[in-house]
């Protein structure tokens, strides 16, 4: 009977993945990936939570009786649109971080700035 | 008539399923790229068409035939495109072909597709 | 049969996984990413029938085509970073290889 | 779904493929699933764009991923604890696919069964998008315009008139270069690309009646202006589509969607409320979805073109200055703060 939660152990699991990522990663183009699949786990949360079983598309056409649910594809079909954008401006950010320190990587990011502010305090 | 179509698609299906089969059993076994690429680039244009035709024959009919023709024309556009740019760039870049003593060069096979 | 193209398809997609997280250079993920994305092509339309809304197939053609374009997208930018990163890309084959 | 679970692989450009093959299967998977608008936009979203725009990030970056320094051991706890916790807490959610859930009792079937009379638009997902949640939606398209206007402030360049001169000779070379090295591919683009911008036109004009819409519309427009400017040179498919004009595009499609909504206002509705725009209230619902399919369409395509212009100009600005651009910058940083040490 449990079966009938697989969906959302996939997406469970999907989710830690990217999260895993973003925390254990120091590789900032890596964080924005992992982002990524977290943002797509939840976008297959909401789709698998619209479905309706023997339903069909929300294009209403002759002769179908049941169709999914239309409201959380419309709230996803944007947030795709929106998770590009933002992305595209995380990637942005990186591409200027690299500019300015040579690096992506966090760990020498940080070692940086400290470097920068001791010189800067004593 | 019905029936011809019936058998005529399922045979194209079967056909191209095997075709995609053994492309996929080909790029996981071949030893090198090139080789590789024969096989997928080989296998994937005519699997692919013969499945869009088998389903063509399915349901033959409007707008649906419309655009399985319109996909089918694109595949056989872009797949031998796609393979041509993708063994251009490998050579150019210097990936080697793994070549036997017996055997021929590698260069025709990335002409080939 | 539409089911049986499917399964067949299905296995085709992860052979094609296999060689591009296996594949010891980046030409050789290209392969595979292009072989996957034909493969989806496929399975979408086969799946429009299996389910019998044939309005699926606009979603295939749009793979058809962004298929393509991504396809020549990676080997444009590869090209560059091949130039930029000879060594590295020969240590990361080696070290793949092993 | 799994295969995601290999992208600890430490060259980016294999985990920027895994991506790719990532949304492919997403896409899928949304298909399955009876999403058809969501399973369009991943598929010309997920697979194609995001893919590119990461490719571009790492080749001004470098590709190889410095490794690990710290134990992922409290990471790993950390993820574990979280990931039981929302196990447990799917215990407690429906079943999937149940038609009893929740979810599928409120509003949904008013969507489903009144839209037809209400809106007149067979596609339920279009009719709740452009005209239930309208404001909601532009409230999207904002985002998505000021995502814009974030990544040009952050990636363009003053740089246009020296890279001008400095080009102009070496242009010839270059362009009879990349002429032979892409012969076919320029051939079979030249033959794809109007299709592929018809196809678009037909994705955002028949989003009523089927899958697709502006998001999508826009999506697939950018891609055909992003396939001519990688195979023909950045340079002139700025010339076709130069930027100031895109940025104008981008605000009028914009700005579109919000007049709508001022008009219908003016016309005694609410705001965004279509039935006023024309006599008829499904004519009105028609006209209104269609001018603010094409503002989201417009604003989707200008935005996404913006991205992909800056992301590459940037970098053919660090190519042809090669490895120059972060040094130039980083030394200035260096030379204050050793002088600012001799100082003291």
């Amino acid at each position: 009977m449990l079966l009938g939660l697989y969906n959302y152990w996939i997406v469970v699991l999907l989710m830690m993945i990217g999260f895993y990522i973003v925390i254990a990663h120091g590789n900032l183009i890596k964080k924005l990936v992992g982002l990524t699949i977290f943002q797509t786990s939840v976008f297959i949360f909401y789709i698998s939570m619209g479905n309706v079983d023997s339903g069909s598309a929300p294009i209403l056409a002759e002769g179908v009786a049941r169709y999914s649910n239309p409201l959380p594809h419309v709230l996803i079909l944007t947030a795709i649109v929106v998770g590009i954008a933002t992305t595209a401006l995380g990637l942005a950010l990186v591409v200027r971080i690299k500019e300015s320190y040579g690096s992506i990587e966090e760990d020498e990011i940080q070692i940086q700035d400290q470097l920068t502010e001791d010189k800067t305090s004593c | 008539m019905n029936l011809l179509l019936e058998i005529g698609s399922g045979l194209c299906l079967l056909l191209g399923c095997f075709l995609c089969l053994s492309g996929g059993i080909g790029i996981l076994r071949f030893p090198d790229f090139f080789t590789r690429m024969h096989a997928v680039g080989v296998t994937d244009t005519l699997g692919a068409g013969m499945i869009l035709i088998g389903l063509m024959l399915q349901n033959p009919q409007g707008l649906v035939l419309l655009k399985l023709m319109m996909i089918l024309l694109f595949t056989l556009f872009i797949n031998p495109t796609a393979s041509h740019a993708l063994a251009k760039a490998a050579l150019r870049n210097n990936v080697q072909p793994v070549l036997d003593e017996t055997s021929n060069q590698g260069g025709d096979k990335s002409s080939k597709p | 049969m539409l089911t049986a193209a499917t399964i067949a398809i299905l296995v085709v997609m992860l052979l094609a996984i296999i060689r591009c997280v296996v594949g010891p250079t980046l030409y050789d993920r290209i392969l595979a990413f292009n072989m996957f994305g034909t493969k989806t092509v496929l399975l979408i339309s086969i799946l429009g029938f299996l389910m019998g809304r044939p309005e699926f197939l606009d979603i295939a053609l749009v793979y058809a085509l962004i298929n393509f374009i991504s396809v020549i997208g990676v080997l444009r930018f590869s090209d560059s970073v091949e130039f930029k990163h000879p060594l590295q890309e020969q240590a990361s084959t080696k070290e793949d290889k092993q | 779904m799994i295969a995601i679970a290999i992208v600890r692989t430490k060259d980016l450009l294999a985990v920027v493929m895994l991506t790719g093959i990532y949304g492919l299967l997403s896409a899928s998977f949304f298909v399955v699933l009876d999403a058809v608008d969501v399973a369009f936009t991943e598929a010309s979203v997920g697979a194609g764009i995001s893919g590119l725009l990461m490719l571009a990030a790492i080749t001004m970056t470098g590709r190889a991923e410095a490794p690990k320094r710290h134990k992922p051991l409290l990471a790993l706890l950390v993820v574990f604890i979280t990931g039981g916790m929302l196990i447990y807490g799917t215990l407690d959610m429906p079943y999937f696919g149940s038609f009893e859930a929740p979810v599928h009792q409120h509003v949904a079937p008013r969507y489903i069964n009144d839209s037809m009379q209400e809106v007149g638009v067979p596609n339920i997902v279009t009719s709740v998008l452009a005209s239930y949640r309208a404001f909601d939606t532009l409230g999207e398209v904002a985002v998505i315009f000021t995502a814009g206007i974030g990544v040009l402030s952050l990636l363009s360049l003053p740089r246009r008139r020296r890279s001008s001169e400095l080009d102009e000779s070496s242009e010839d070379s270059t362009e009879k270069q990349m002429h032979e090295q892409h012969m076919v591919l320029r051939i079979i683009s030249k033959i794809l690309i109007p299709f592929i911008l018809l196809f678009a036109l037909y994705v955002q004009f028949h989003g009523d009646f089927g899958p697709g819409g502006g998001f999508q519309a826009g999506v697939i427009f950018a891609a055909a202006i992003i396939l001519y400017a990688m195979l023909f040179g950045l340079d002139k498919a700025r010339r076709v589509f130069n930027q100031s004009l895109i940025q104008l595009i981008a605000a009028i499609g914009l700005l579109l969607y919000a007049s709508v909504g001022v008009v219908s206002l003016f016309n005694g509705g609410n705001f965004l409320d279509y039935n006023v725009l024309a006599d008829d209230p499904l004519a009105g619902q028609h006209l209104g979805i269609l001018l603010i399919e094409l503002g989201v369409g417009c604003t989707v395509a200008a935005v996404m073109i913006i991205i992909f212009f800056n992301f590459a100009g940037r970098r053919e600005a660090q190519q042809s200055s090669p490895e120059l651009n972060a040094t130039e910058q980083n030394s200035p940083e260096l030379i204050n703060s050793t002088e600012q040490k001799g100082g003291e």
